[in-house]
C-alpha cells in the first residue's frame, strides 16, 4: 500500500483553474458539440439575406440585429450542456463537494462555456458582417460588443441551465426562461453597433453593456449556485 | 353628468368599441379567473370527500 | 499516516428526511466518533440515499441538524466538505477522460496534487493496469467503479460517506476495499455506508441503523 | 439502535403554518370581495360619469381607468411574488412559496389585460394596434417573465424543487425588471428620437386621478381576495390531511 506523503497542497486558484481546464479538455475531446454552435451561427446568420434580398443598404441596416440575435441564439443552444453532462455522470456532485465555494465553481463553469461558445463568435462575427457589408468601424464595434455581450449571455444563461438541470425536455424550456433576461444585453449590444452605423459614438451603449455585464458577474453566479444546490438535493 | 341619453352614453363619442372592449376584457378576465377558482375548489372538495370515506 | 490524530465526531440530532411528500425518517439521532463504522440498512426506497446525501451536506434535512465537531454543517459549508469523501450511486468520473486524469482531478478537488506514478500505483493495485490510458467509457462497469474508488487509497479525509461501495466489484476488489475500510477505521476514520451484501468488518466500533418502509 | 417508525402520509400541520393561515384567510376573503366590488363600481361611476371629456382624446381616454391600474398591478404583483419567493428561500417556509405560486396567475392576468387595453387605446389614438412604446414593450416582456415562471413550475414534478427553483427565477426576474425597463426606454429614445412618449396619459384632471386611484384600490382588494382563495386551494391540494381537517370532515 503506498504510504508516500502527498506532494503539495493546491491553493484556491489552482483548484479552480483545474476545474476550468478539465471542462475545456473534456469539451475539446468531443469537438462535435463545440463546432455545432459555431456552425449554427454562421449558417443562421447567412439565412437572413436569403430571406430579405441582397439590397446592401437594407442588409447593413439589419446587420446588427441579425448578427446579435443569431449570436444570442447560438449561445443559448449550448447552455443545456453547461451542467447536464456533469450532472449525469455524478462529477457535478463531486465538484460541489470540493473545498471551493460553489459560487467560484459556478464561475469556472460559466467561463468554460463562454470560452467554448461565446468567444469563437467574437472572431467569426466580423467575417459574417462582411456579408452584410458593414464598414470596418462597425465590425470593430460588433466584435467589442460581442466580446462583452457573450460573457454576459453565458452568465445569465447559466441560471437557466442550473434551474432546469435534470428536467426532461429542457431545450426549449431554457429558451423561455432565459430570453427575456437576455433583452438588455441584446438592446445595448446591437444598439452599440447601430449607433456606430449611424455615425453616433457607440461608447454610451458599450458602457451600458459593460454595466449589465458587471451586474451579471455579481448576480448570475449567486443565482446559479443557489439553483444548483436546489437541483442536487 | 354630460350624457344626455343612454345611446349617447353607449356610443362613447365614437370610441364605443375601444372603450367597452377594454372594460369588457378587463372584467371578463376577472370573472374568468374567479370562475376557474370556483371550479378548482369544487374539484378539491369533491376529491377530499372521496378520500375521507 | 496518523493524520486522524485529532478526534472528530459526527452527530445527527432529530433528523427528519422527506422525499416529495413522503416522510422517510423522523427523530433520527446518532453520534459517531473516531474509528466508527455506521452501517445503514433498509429496503430500497426507505431513504438511505437521502440520509447519506443529508449527512454529506448535499441535501438539507427537512428538520434537524447534522453536526460535525460541534458545528452545524450548514454553516460550515466548504469547511465541512474539506473533511468529507462521498461516493454515491453515480460513478463520479468523466467518461471522456482516462482513469489517470479522473483520479488526479478528484484529488485536486480536495486540494491535493499527486504524481502520476503514485496514481498509477493505486490503479495497478486495483487491477486497472491495462486500461490506464483508455477513456473510461471503454472500461466495464466494475472497472469504472474501481476508478471511482481509487481515491480512497490516496485521499486523507476523516469522514467517508459510501453509498453501496461494493456494487459491481469482483471478489478481489471487494476484499481490497474491505481491508482498506478496516484499516481506515482503525486509524480513526469515521465511515457511514450502506450495502446489500452481508459484510462483517472488524473495526473498533460497528453500529447499525435500520430504516424500514 | 433506535428503530424508526415512519408514517406513510405525514401530518404537515406540525411543521407548517397553513393551519392557522387557512381559517384566517377564509374570514378575510368576503370582506375583500365586498370592498373590491364596491370600489370598482364607484371607480366606474367616476370614470364614466363624473370625469369630463378630454379635449384631445374625446371619450377614448376613459380606457385609462382600467389600463393604468392593470399595468400598475401587473408590475406590483410580480414584485410581490418575488418578495414571497425570496422569503420562502430564506425562511424555507412552505406557506410563502404557496403565496408566490398563488400570486402569479393574477399578475399574469393583469399583464394581459394591460397589454390588450393598451393596444385598444393605441388604435384610436395613434392608429396602430401595437405601438413600440417603452411602457407597453416592458409590459410585454413582463408577460414573458410570467410565462417563464409558469413553464418552469410546470416542468418540475417534485413540488418541493418546483417551489424553490421558481422562487430563484422570480428573484432573478425581479432584479431584471428595472434593467429591462431602462434598456427598453433607452432603445425607444435611440430609435424614435425624443418624441413625446406616446402613452403619456392626458393632463390629469384631479377627478381622473381620483377615478384611477379608486379603481386601483378596487383592483388591490380584488387581487387580495383572489390570491387568498387560490392559496387556500393550494394548501388543500398539497395535503389531504389539512384538507380533511379544514373542510371539517
Amino acid at each position: 500500500m503506498p504510504k508516500t506523503k502527498l506532494t503539495q497542497e493546491l491553493g484556491t486558484f489552482s483548484v479552480l483553474y483545474r476545474i476550468l481546464a478539465r471542462d475545456i479538455k473534456v469539451a475539446l475531446r468531443r469537438q462535435s458539440d463545440v463546432t455545432a454552435v459555431f456552425f449554427f451561427f454562421i449558417i443562421a446568420a447567412s439565412l437572413f439575406p436569403l430571406g430579405s434580398g441582397a439590397d446592401p443598404k437594407l442588409l447593413s441596416a439589419m446587420a446588427p440585429s441579425v448578427l446579435w440575435v443569431t449570436a444570442l441564439l447560438s449561445c443559448m443552444l449550448s447552455l443545456s450542456r453547461m451542467y447536464s453532462s456533469d450532472y449525469a455522470d455524478g462529477t457535478l456532485e463531486q465538484i460541489m463537494l470540493s473545498n471551493q465555494p460553489t459560487v467560484l465553481i459556478v464561475l469556472m463553469k460559466i467561463l468554460a462555456h463562454w470560452v467554448l461558445s461565446g468567444l469563437p463568435l467574437v472572431f467569426v462575427a466580423p467575417l459574417i458582417g462582411l456579408q452584410f457589408n458593414l464598414s470596418s468601424a462597425e465590425l470593430q464595434i460588433l466584435a467589442v460588443s460581442l466580446l462583452m455581450g457573450t460573457l454576459a449571455l453565458s452568465l445569465i444563461g447559466s441560471i437557466g441551465a442550473a434551474l432546469t438541470l435534470g428536467i426532461r425536455g429542457t431545450g426549449v424550456l431554457i429558451a423561455i426562461l432565459v430570453l427575456p433576461l437576455y433583452i438588455p444585453v441584446l438592446v445595448f449590444g446591437a444598439g452599440a453597433v447601430n449607433a456606430a452605423s449611424i455615425g453616433m459614438s457607440p461608447n454610451g451603449a458599450l458602457s451600458l453593456l459593460g454595466a449589465v455585464l458587471a451586474m451579471a458577474l455579481v448576480f448570475a453566479p449567486l443565482a446559479s449556485a443557489a439553483a444548483l444546490k436546489i437541483a442536487l438535493e | 353628468m354630460q350624457w344626455h341619453s343612454v345611446n349617447e352614453f353607449l356610443a362613447m363619442g365614437g370610441y364605443a368599441f375601444y372603450v367597452w372592449g377594454s372594460f369588457g376584457i378587463t372584467f371578463g378576465c376577472m370573472a374568468f379567473e374567479l370562475w376557474l377558482l370556483k371550479k378548482r375548489s369544487q374539484r378539491i372538495a369533491q376529491a377530499v370527500k372521496q378520500e375521507a370515506f | 499516516m496518523g493524520f486522524l490524530a485529532s478526534n472528530h465526531v459526527l452527530i445527527a440530532d432529530n433528523l427528519v428526511g422527506v422525499r416529495g411528500e413522503r416522510l422517510l425518517f423522523e427523530k433520527l439521532n446518532f453520534e459517531l466518533s473516531n474509528g466508527t463504522v455506521l452501517y445503514l440498512q433498509g429496503a430500497n426506497g426507505t431513504g438511505k440515499t437521502t440520509l447519506l446525501r443529508t449527512i454529506c451536506g448535499l441535501s438539507k434535512p427537512y428538520a434537524g441538524v447534522v453536526n460535525w465537531c460541534g458545528e452545524d454543517i450548514n454553516s460550515l459549508a466548504e469547511e465541512y466538505f474539506k473533511h468529507v469523501l462521498y461516493i454515491g450511486h453515480l460513478p463520479g468520473i468523466k467518461e471522456d477522460l482516462t482513469a489517470l486524469e479522473n483520479l488526479k482531478f478528484s484529488l485536486a478537488l480536495s486540494g491535493k496534487a499527486i504524481s502520476a506514478n503514485q496514481a498509477t500505483e493505486v490503479l495497478n493495485m486495483l487491477g486497472l493496469a491495462k486500461g490506464l490510458n483508455l477513456p473510461t467509457r471503454m472500461l466495464s462497469q466494475g472497472q469504472k467503479r474501481r476508478v471511482a474508488l481509487a481515491r480512497l487509497w490516496l485521499q486523507e479525509l476523516p469522514l467517508w460517506v459510501l453509498d453501496e461501495p461494493f456494487t459491481a466489484l469482483d471478489v478481489n476488489a471487494t476484499s481490497l476495499l474491505k481491508q482498506k475500510i478496516e484499516a481506515f477505521a482503525n486509524e480513526g476514520g469515521i465511515i457511514v455506508m450502506t450495502t446489500h451484501q452481508e459484510v462483517t468488518l472488524n473495526v473498533p466500533k460497528f453500529e447499525q441503523l435500520r430504516l424500514d418502509a | 439502535m433506535k428503530n424508526l417508525d415512519t408514517k406513510t402520509s405525514i401530518n404537515w400541520l406540525k411543521y407548517a403554518s397553513p393551519k392557522t393561515f387557512y381559517p384566517l384567510a377564509g374570514k378575510l376573503i368576503p370582506w375583500c370581495v365586498i370592498g373590491a366590488v364596491g370600489l370598482i363600481v364607484y371607480g366606474l361611476y367616476i370614470g364614466l360619469f363624473v370625469a369630463p371629456t378630454d379635449f384631445q382624446q374625446g371619450e377614448g381616454y376613459r380606457i385609462i381607468f382600467v389600463h393604468v391600474p392593470a399595468a400598475w398591478f401587473s408590475m406590483f404583483l410580480y414584485l410581490l411574488m418575488a418578495m414571497y419567493a425570496g422569503l420562502g428561500l430564506v425562511l424555507n417556509a412552505r406557506l410563502s412559496y404557496m403565496m408566490a405560486t398563488a400570486i402569479a396567475p393574477t399578475g399574469a392576468m393583469f399583464t394581459l389585460v394591460a397589454l390588450v387595453t393598451g393596444s385598444l387605446w393605441g388604435k384610436p389614438m395613434w392608429g396602430a394596434w401595437w405601438v413600440w412604446d417603452a411602457r407597453l414593450t416592458s409590459e410585454l416582456i413582463l408577460l414573458f417573465l410570467y410565462i417563464g415562471y409558469f413553464s418552469l413550475q410546470a416542468a418540475i414534478d417534485d413540488k418541493n424543487r418546483a417551489d424553490k427553483a421558481s422562487a430563484v427565477l422570480a428573484l432573478v426576474g425581479a432584479i431584471n425588471v428595472p434593467i429591462i425597463y431602462f434598456s427598453v426606454k433607452w432603445w425607444n429614445t435611440l430609435h424614435q428620437g425624443a418624441s413625446v412618449s406616446l402613452m403619456k396619459a392626458p393632463a390629469m384632471a384631479t377627478v381622473m386621478l381620483k377615478g384611477m386611484l379608486v379603481m386601483a384600490i378596487g383592483f388591490w382588494l380584488y387581487s387580495i381576495a383572489v390570491i387568498l382563495i387560490r392559496v387556500r386551494c393550494e394548501i388543500l391540494e398539497r395535503d389531504s390531511k389539512a384538507a380533511m381537517f379544514n373542510l371539517g370532515l
